[in-house]
């Protein structure tokens, strides 16, 4: 039976100073009672303003601007507050992303839950009740005491889960739920989002950017791009069969890394911008399938083969034919997709090992912090050792506060080791004893050290131009003046892939979409013409339709100018396609190395195991069933 | 002692997106870009006109004044009439030349005094905030000092202590009593900018300290310190009116703090010239005003929550 | 919004219910007096500070309240108008020899708590304030070396040199009784707040902070001569418009305030009653460094004379309530007696740029082709003028002083520093140019010996006494000398007459103007009040006034 | 712990350093107070006699010792709460005059602060509540104006109009001439009396940065997530505005308030100059005029330690009220 009917919902936003940008279009959707809908999309796509128009939600200068949302027989978008109010939460709660602020953070959890219980007059023991939800989402019953902050973010998460099921409603709106925890964490709570699921019968609108996730939980899922719902069908049909170009695209950007041969694909271009008027297709200038009415006509919503699709290509049914089995979709779906940028992994292309530029020996870092009167230490990183060799990537994995960024401090001599040796050799001059530099022997250093950051929107200061941010290293390292600066920062824009450089080198970072921004961040790192490049997470920010784009761009830079590569990351499918070496860290301590395909294909430590469950995988979803309990007792609590 | 509410943004507020704006109009404006984003808000419309004619009043005021502020040729306690609009004071001198040129002498106390505690804030809260460590903890303390001493009694105590009271000593007292409430603002600013990549970045770059204050986190904090030397140069005209009114200012200085002091002496209420009382009093308010307007937009602006829909 | 002005009217409301309903007790009616006597007359401000607190021990002057004025009194009463010595305590005094006085005391005079006066009190009096310095205000001991009672009705006095000169401080040293006075611990901090005792003809009836009462001594020795029965001193605020407004509206029988434009606020409310008189006081003067060129210049000084426009500082910085001070350094008229006879327009000065332009140039300081007026050295003369800024009528005066100058070609910088920076480079001799105050007093030694006396002076850097201008001339502390000696008037006024010579040839000070000593009154209830028709007192001398007004009733209205 | 052994070694170190300054303050100064009472006594028309100047010299006294030597004496002496002997009311000692004043201006004062805050928050509230209404714009534009009427200005006004024209209310001072201060009910009437203008005065200034500082702040904490979560969870309007919003917003008022209680032992030298009201603010101008320095530094003093005892106690309170503080100041 249909619980949630959205007509023709338009959101738009007028802010004060800026055109109208209509973030939601014309979008028609229906939810059945109990079932899990994904609702997947880019950032930019309209996804949470979609979520929060369901719940009516938008606050000014967004608005509903036609079209209503149906749940359960009320009309949301019309209804009187107080009808409203008898709605929610006792039939449509919702989750947060940002578990951060979702809880008032001066009054106790059960507090919050009994603010609701009593704003819906729930007669009975609150403390009895709220113990059973948080048991509900494996929580102690100590977390009714707390403050929100006294939580760790995974926990909070929970506590919101519970609350959002606390009356048990029939349709939970899940916004993001899991973005920005750590991979573990994200994992176990999926999985007991999964369980509740099935054992209290709730419908799911599930909204998050993470393809994977959404396949392997949702009954059926939604594709926005563009503010509009572009293919709509069941999750099966979806990974076997996607009809929508860009669904095609996202889904060649996953691939399961313990294969054989990986390969993946990304979308260029960037999303539409939605404050302008567009004619045809939104995906068109993206599309490797685009036709000359695709510019024209603006395709409708239609069913085609068992589900919705919005391309005139898919309807006309003249796309080129893919059919995938479970098990070799991972490895085949790229080349579906010709059309698109594609990255194979480096392969056993079996190298000869040069010498070290940099080599890390056996170093500990012990952080000491100081509570009032009491010191407490913590070993962020303890007797790691490894070298760094040209034209090879060596790639740190591990979950979050593992210590790669310790280590990424150490190397790059923004601190000191507690004990071992940082030395980088690939220098000129003698061995250069990373660990005991200061001041401007560090600064020159640093000319053949570089980094590449993991938050593009952060890397580069919004107030700075593009040749700004690239003349600096310039002109302190190579010494260049005058017009040589420009010339060499159009020469580097280039080397990035960012043509013709003239575009670029006189635009703002926010005038850049993300991919263009990481780009210029790792053009400023080769500006000084460093022997070894830092990576730390470079595209866990990224959008995940173009973060293989960069995967590649990284990848030909370390083989065409011989750079050696510290690759940072949590995602082992992105170490699969670009390191030749992976080290894996749990806690500060080296627990696996070795050459790539050996490491993630035939994973020997247990970590590194529950790393590699840990990562989403729509092609397999049948296989992991069995694995929560694992996970949760691995990480009590998240 | 009541201050004007101060209408700073609360530290971690967008200033970076404001910058942006800003930094994103000037590109396509003959204009500045501060100036036209603030434009484009209502408010801080109001309040830059208003500024706008105290401004060219203030420059305008030795062709606008009818005779010299000083000049006391004329009959005393006048009542205003056509020759003396506003009448003359108990000495002959003609009221409203006083009030044209009290203008200058506000705006000129505003933006000395403005900018000098901006400066000593800035400063001293970029570098405890970038520096940190026992620098931040010892020129904490100092903030916190300074934000703690009543600073009426200590302006009054220090104008009263100075051996010449001309206004350059008003506008030192007054910035030295008022720097501090800017600094820690600045300095949490300073502290969560720090942290940001492109700050790392240009020191990968080969930027030194100084170069990466001013040139990556300055510009990062403009709407901060533009709204902060609009705050102390608001505080710094009520100030030196309360300094004047109480006879602690500089008597030689024509303002509209003196002209109060003066009224109030010279038997304003007495013989009825209410609108020797008035004027300055009005004057002071409407440009405090305009002020406490543009602070508003820019606040509005920076601080996503107070954005008006 | 709404609130806020709720509780405002409800605050409102009440106190004007208060108001109306009139039960604020806040004045006491007295009807009029017994035995047609003025029932109680309102003056001003009586003392000690914004927040007065019981002071009634007369010689803390800088706290003490003004009732002391009316509880004690001296030997002697001074018209200080006309410069006359009154009996009052006592009755006579006579000179046995220059360093000798002897004091014949009033008979059947009784202090307030009906014990009688007797020398014994003359002398503790004296005694304590050798004793005490911090007492001795009137610095009485650096004349006298012995004070004795000669018997209950007798005192005589020893001076260490011939003492002619002090006779006028005995008219300000008040007399307390040694009954209750030498039972304390330490006259310094006592503050006699508790019925102070003296033989005057009020005594303090009640006193709080805002409003100080007085009561009329009914066993006064000159009781018949205080016709009013209580006076009333209101806390005033610095002469504040408050002030100005209540004395328009006749709230005050007396009092002595600066106000603007006074016929306009005060005497056109009331013609009939409302007047002032202004008497003259010290004389206020440039005071140039004569420790430095061209300053040092005798012929130089002498003609910067005429240089000033002394009407024009009367009419328009003091808004014409004093006068044009003599050359002489004595207040004219009042003290007019001892002019030479033969000086023109009594020493007072005309304004003369062209004379002072001429005389000059004569003196060897001629303009140059810019008009700038050069000093022997060939340079143009600049200096800079000093008057404390917050003294708004002296920074008016400093303008027309500071034009009047450089309309002669002088390049003059005016300065305004503080009241306290200011006197402390005066006394230190870190100046050019600024003003000073001196004489106008009825004691001829002080009004010459502190402005000019080389004893007062000291050298560049460190505090003068008061000879600030560091004028060092033997024929003046001869001249200066003679006057604190001499005991008959022959002497007393050769000697002033050649003091003033030494003030109009050599130009020590050049004085401009009189301070003005504010004096307003209302006859509505009393009359006899002193004015320029009749000038038996100065405001200050409050015992001559009080002894002689009248009530209204029994003369016009 | 940590944080309230960090709070109060700010408040240690703080008196430390106000009561340093206050002790050189003074002393770097040139000028002899005994000449400014002279001065000051004759008026600037009269000359100064010097034998006078010379007692009073006396009567006052000199410092002995070396200036350390002084400083230790001064810190002795403060501790003991002997702040020596005022100078304009000599021989009444500088404890005695503060104790005059104190009670008019922590009546006064004390009283419209109270009254501000609360009137500022609820109406702050109020206006956050209904936010973008006719009545927040009415709330935050009528406050803002108000905000920038000269406050003493406005003083000058109310007694134009309602004590010298309407003559409702006596001009100045805390009490009438004619009654003696004392717990009668004339005299509390007639202090009542006196108290209205500079009340009102202080009143329609005073809730301003209050209501101002609220509303900004309940906008703020209504637009985050967990406000938008309790509308969600369908919680009553009010219970929202109430727990998700005042309830967080106020939290940085209260140090302010807290502040602002402290200052009050200072007076408010404007109002209590305008009104004439026998407070402390008229009591430190009064001193510094006159260079009566133990009872300036004593004034100057007992507000800094007025602001910072409540600073102090406004730190400990809101470690109480704000759970994330405690833990902020520790990590």
């Amino acid at each position: 039976m249909t619980l949630l009917q959205v007509e023709n919902l338009s959101v738009t936003y007028t802010p004060r100073d800026l055109p109208a940008n209509r973030a939601v279009h014309d979008v028609t959707f229906d939810i059945d009672e109990g079932e899990f809908v994904g609702l997947l999309g880019e950032s930019g796509c309209g996804k949470s303003t979609l979520g929060n128009a369901v719940l009516r939600l938008l606050s000014p200068p967004a608005r509903i601007s036609g079209g209503r949302v149906v749940f359960d027989g009320v009309d949301v978008t019309t209804a009187s507050e107080d009808e409203l109010r008898a709605l929610r939460w006792t039939d449509l709660s919702t989750v947060f992303q940002s578990s951060m602020n979702s809880l008032n953070p001066v009054i106790r959890v059960q507090a919050q839950f009994a603010d609701t219980f009593a704003a819906h007059r729930i007669p009975g023991d609150v403390t009895a009740r709220a113990t059973e939800l948080l048991e509900l989402v494996s929580l102690d019953r100590h977390v009714l005491r707390a403050y929100p902050h006294e939580l760790s973010g995974g926990m909070k998460q929970r506590v919101a889960l519970a609350l959002a099921l606390a009356l048990r409603p029939k349709l939970v709106v899940l916004d993001e739920p899991t973005t920005g925890l750590d991979v573990v964490v994200q994992r176990s709570i999926l999985t007991r989002l999964a369980e509740l699921r099935r054992e209290l019968g709730f419908a799911v609108l599930f909204i998050s950017h993470d393809l994977g996730t959404v396949l392997e939980m949702a009954d059926r899922v939604m594709v926005m791009y563009g503010g509009e719902i572009v293919e709509n069908r069941t999750a099966a049909g979806m990974l076997h069969e996607p009809r929508h170009p860009y669904t095609r695209g996202l889904l060649g950007s996953y691939a399961d890394p313990r294969l054989p041969d990986v390969q993946v694909t990304y979308i260029p271009g960037r999303p539409p911008d939605l404050s302008r008027p567009h004619r045809g297709c939104l995906f068109t200038p993206r599309c490797p399938h685009a036709e000359d009415a695709c510019r024209e006509v603006h395709p409708e919503l239609l069913p085609e083969r068992g589900g919705l699709v919005r391309c005139l290509v898919a309807q006309e049914d003249r796309l080129p034919v893919v059919r995938l089995g479970a098990a070799d979709a991972a490895a085949t779906i790229g080349s579906h997709f010709p059309a698109t940028g594609a990255l194979t992994d480096p392969g056993g292309t079996p190298d000869v090992v040069a010498e070290a530029v940099l080599s890390v020996d056996q170093v500990s870092k012990r952080y000491t912090t100081r509570r009032g009167l009491r010191t407490s230490t913590t070993d962020a990183v303890r007797d790691v050792s490894f070298t760094l060799h040209p034209g090879r990537v060596t790639a740190l994995v591990g979950q979050s506060g593992s210590g790669k960024s310790t280590i990424a401090r150490l190397v790059t001599g923004v601190e000191r080791p507690s004990s071992g040796e940082v030395r980088f050799e690939g220098g000129s001059g003698p061995t250069v004893r990373v660990d005991r530099l200061r001041g401007r022997a560090l600064v020159d250093y640093r000319r053949h050290v570089q980094m590449v950051f993991q938050d593009p929107f952060s890397a580069l200061n919004p107030t700075r131009t593009v040749a700004y941010a690239l003349s600096r290293p310039l002109v302190n390292f190579a010494g260049l003046r005058g017009t040589a600066i420009r010339e060499r920062s159009a020469q580097l824009l280039e080397s990035v892939g960012l043509a013709p450089a003239g575009q670029f080198l006189d635009k703002l970072p926010h005038q850049l979409s993300g991919g263009q921004r990481q780009r210029v961040v790792t053009a400023r790192a080769l500006a000084p013409d460093p022997q070894v490049l830092i990576a730390d997470e470079p595209i866990s920010m990224l959008d995940v339709s173009i973060r293989a784009e960069i995967l590649e761009l990284l990848g030909e830079l370390v083989r065409n100018r011989r750079l050696a590569m510290l690759y940072i990351t949590h995602d082992l499918l992105s170490a699969r396609l670009l390191a030749d070496e992976v080290l894996v860290l749990n806690q500060g301590v080296l627990v696996e190395r070795g050459p790539t395909r050996d490491v993630i294909g035939a994973a020997r430590d247990d970590y590194t195991r529950l790393l590699l469950d840990s990562i989403p995988n729509p092609f397999a979803p049948a296989k992991r069933s069995g694995d929560a309990s694992v996970v949760r007792s691995a990480q009590p609590g998240g | 002692m009541s201050t004007p509410a101060p209408a700073v943004p609360a530290p971690g507020a967008d200033t970076e997106g404001l910058q942006v704006a800003a930094t994103e109009q000037a590109r396509h404006s003959r204009l500045p870009g501060w100036f036209v984003i603030l434009w484009r808000n209502g408010k801080c419309r109001i309040g830059l006109l208003m500024l706008g004619a105290f401004v060219l009043v203030a420059l305008l005021a030795p062709l606008i004044a009818p005779y010299d502020p000083r000049g006391d040729d004329f009959p005393t306690s006048l009542a205003p009439t056509g020759g003396h609009w506003l009448g003359t004071t108990a000495q002959g001198e003609d009221v409203f030349s006083q009030l044209i040129v009290g203008a200058r002498t506000s705006l000129i106390v505003g933006l000395a005094a403005g900018l000098l505690s901006t400066l000593i804030g800035l400063v001293i809260g970029l570098t405890a905030g970038y520096l940190q460590g026992w620098v931040d903890e010892v020129l904490s303390f100092l903030i916190n000092l300074g934000l703690v001493v009543p600073a009426l009694p200590l302006m009054v105590t220090l104008a009263a202590y100075a051996p010449v009271r001309g206004l350059w000593l008003i506008i030192a007292v007054i910035s030295v009593t008022g720097w501090a409430y800017g600094a820690r603002i600045k300095r949490s600013q300073i502290i969560t900018l720090r942290t940001r990549d492109y700050i790392t970045a240009a020191r990968f770059a080969g930027d030194g300290t100084a170069r990466i204050i001013a040139r990556e986190i300055v510009p990062n904090m403009t709407s901060l310190i533009v709204v902060g030397f609009m705050g102390a140069a608001l505080g710094a005209i009520g100030g030196e009116a309360g300094l004047a009114f109480l006879g602690l200012g500089d008597p030689q200085t024509v303002s509209w703090g003196t002209m109060l002091n003066q009224a109030s002496l010279g038997g304003a209420l007495l013989t009825g010239q209410w609108a020797w009382l008035i004027a300055p009093g009005l004057a002071l308010s409407l440009l405090i005003t305009s002020f406490t307007l543009i602070n508003f937009g820019i606040d509005a602006l920076s601080n996503p929550h107070l954005r008006e829909d | 919004m709404k609130r806020s002005k709720l509780i405002r009217t409800a605050a409102l409301a009440a106190a004007l219910a208060l108001a109306v309903t009139g039960c604020t007790g806040t004045e006491s009616a007295s009807g009029p007096g017994t035995d047609g006597r003025i029932g109680f007359l309102d003056y001003g401000d009586f003392g000690g500070g914004s927040n007065p607190q019981a002071n009634y021990n007369p010689y803390l002057d800088a706290t003490r309240l003004g009732a002391t004025e009316y509880v004690f009194e001296q030997l002697i009463a001074y018209d200080s108008y006309g410069c006359q010595a009154k009996p009052w305590l006592a009755t006579q005094w006579t000179w046995t020899d220059p360093q000798t006085l002897v004091w014949k005391l009033r008979d059947g005079v009784r202090w307030n708590d009906g014990k009688p006066f007797t020398a014994d009190d003359v002398t503790f009096t004296y005694e304590m304030l050798k004793q005490h310095k911090a007492l001795d205000t009137k610095g009485i001991w650096r004349y006298l070396s012995a004070v004795e009672t000669t018997d209950p009705q007798t005192v005589t006095m020893r001076f260490t040199q011939p003492g002619a000169s002090a006779l006028t401080l005995f008219g300000e040293i008040k007399i307390v009784p040694k009954h209750v006075w030498s039972t304390v611990a330490d006259p310094v901090t006592f503050t006699n707040a508790e019925k102070p005792v003296g033989t005057g003809p009020f005594t303090v009836k009640a006193f709080n902070p805002q409003q100080l009462t007085l009561g009329r001594n009914a066993s006064y020795w000159q009781a018949d001569k205080v016709k009013v029965d209580e006076l009333r001193f209101h806390k005033a605020d610095g002469g504040g418009q408050i002030d100005q407004l209540k004395l328009s509206r006749g709230e005050y029988d007396s009092n002595a305030m600066f106000v603007p434009d006074i016929k306009k606020a005060y005497v056109d409310r009331d013609p009939e009653n409302n007047k002032y008189w202004y008497p003259s006081g010290g004389s206020i003067s440039v005071y140039l460094n004569l420790t430095r060129a061209p300053f040092n210049d005798t012929a130089f000084r002498k003609a910067l004379v005429p240089a000033f426009n002394r009407q024009e500082i009367v009419d328009k910085a003091q808004l014409g309530y004093v006068k044009p001070a003599s050359q002489t350094g004595l207040v004219v008229p009042g003290q007019a007696q001892w002019l030479p006879k033969d000086l023109p327009n009594q020493g007072v000065a005309d304004y003369d740029p062209a004379r002072a332009d001429a005389e000059l140039t004569a003196a060897g300081y001629p303009k140059n082709g810019a008009g700038k007026r050069i000093g022997k050295d060939g340079k143009p003369i600049a200096f800079s003028f000093r008057v404390p800024g917050a003294w708004t009528d002296w920074v008016q005066a400093q303008r027309i002083i500071v034009a009047n100058l450089n309309a002669l070609g002088f390049t003059v910088r005016a300065e305004t520093p503080t009241p306290e920076a200011y006197e402390n480079d005066r006394a230190i001799g870190n100046y050019d140019a600024v003003l000073g105050v001196h004489g106008g007093s009825c004691n001829m030694f002080r009004n010459f010996q502190e402005p000019l006396g080389s004893d007062q002076s000291a050298p560049i850097g460190k505090k003068a006494v008061s000879n600030f201008v560091r004028w060092n001339d033997p024929r003046t502390d001869e001249l200066i000398t003679t006057l604190r000696t001499a005991t008959d008037e022959a002497t007393q006024k050769a000697a002033v007459a050649g003091l003033t010579t030494v003030m109009t040839e050599q130009v020590p000070v050049i004085p401009l103007w009189y301070g003005a000593k504010w004096f307003q009154y209302r006859t509505a209830k009393a009359t006899g009040w002193p004015n320029e028709q009749n000038p038996y007192a100065a405001p200050s001398d409050n015992l001559l006034i009080i002894t002689s007004l009248q009530p209204a009733g029994t003369t016009t209205k | 712990m940590a944080y309230f052994a960090r709070r109060f070694l700010f408040f240690i170190g703080t008196l430390w350093a106000a009561v340093t300054l206050n002790f050189l303050i003074p002393r770097l100064q040139p000028g002899d107070p005994a000449e400014a009472i002279v001065s000051r006594l004759a008026g600037q028309s009269e000359s100064i006699d010097p034998a006078q100047l010379q007692a009073i010299r006396i009567m006052l006294g000199t410092p002995d010792g070396n200036l350390f030597e002084q400083y230790l004496q001064y810190l002795g002496a403060v501790v003991q709460g002997d702040f020596g002997v005022s100078y304009t009311y000599f021989p009444y000692s500088v404890t005695h005059m503060i104790g005059q004043a104190l009670p008019w201006t922590v009546i006064l004062v004390g009283v419209t602060q109270i009254i501000s805050f609360i009137v500022g928050t609820l109406l702050g509230t109020w206006a956050a509540y209904r936010r973008n209404s006719r009545v927040d714009s009415v709330i935050t534009l009528g406050s803002t104006f108000l905000g920038t009427l000269p406050f003493f200005w406005l003083a000058l006004l109310l007694i134009y109009v309602f004590a010298i024209t309407l003559r409702w209310f006596p001009e100045r001072g805390g009490y009438g001439g004619g009654s003696s201060p004392g717990w009668s009910w004339i005299f509390i009437s007639d202090a009542f009396q006196h108290s209205v203008l500079p009340a009102v005065a202080l009143l329609i200034t005073g809730p301003i940065g209050w209501i101002i500082g609220m509303r900004n702040n309940m906008v703020q904490s209504l637009g985050e997530d967990h406000a938008r979560l309790a509308v969600a969870r369908g919680l009553p309007r009010r219970r929202i505005a109430l727990t998700y919003g005042a309830r967080i917003a106020i939290l940085p008022n209260v140090t302010g308030f807290a502040i602002a209680l402290g200052s009050v032992l200072g007076g408010t030298v404007l109002v209590e100059t305008v009104f004439n009201y026998p407070g402390m603010g008229r009591l430190l101008l009064e001193s510094v005029s006159s260079r009566d320095y133990p009872l300036m530094q004593a004034i100057f003093l007992f507000t800094t330690v007025g602001v910072l005892v409540a600073n102090f106690l406004a730190d400990l309170l809101y470690g109480f009220l704000d759970p994330r503080v405690r833990k902020a100041e520790t990590a």
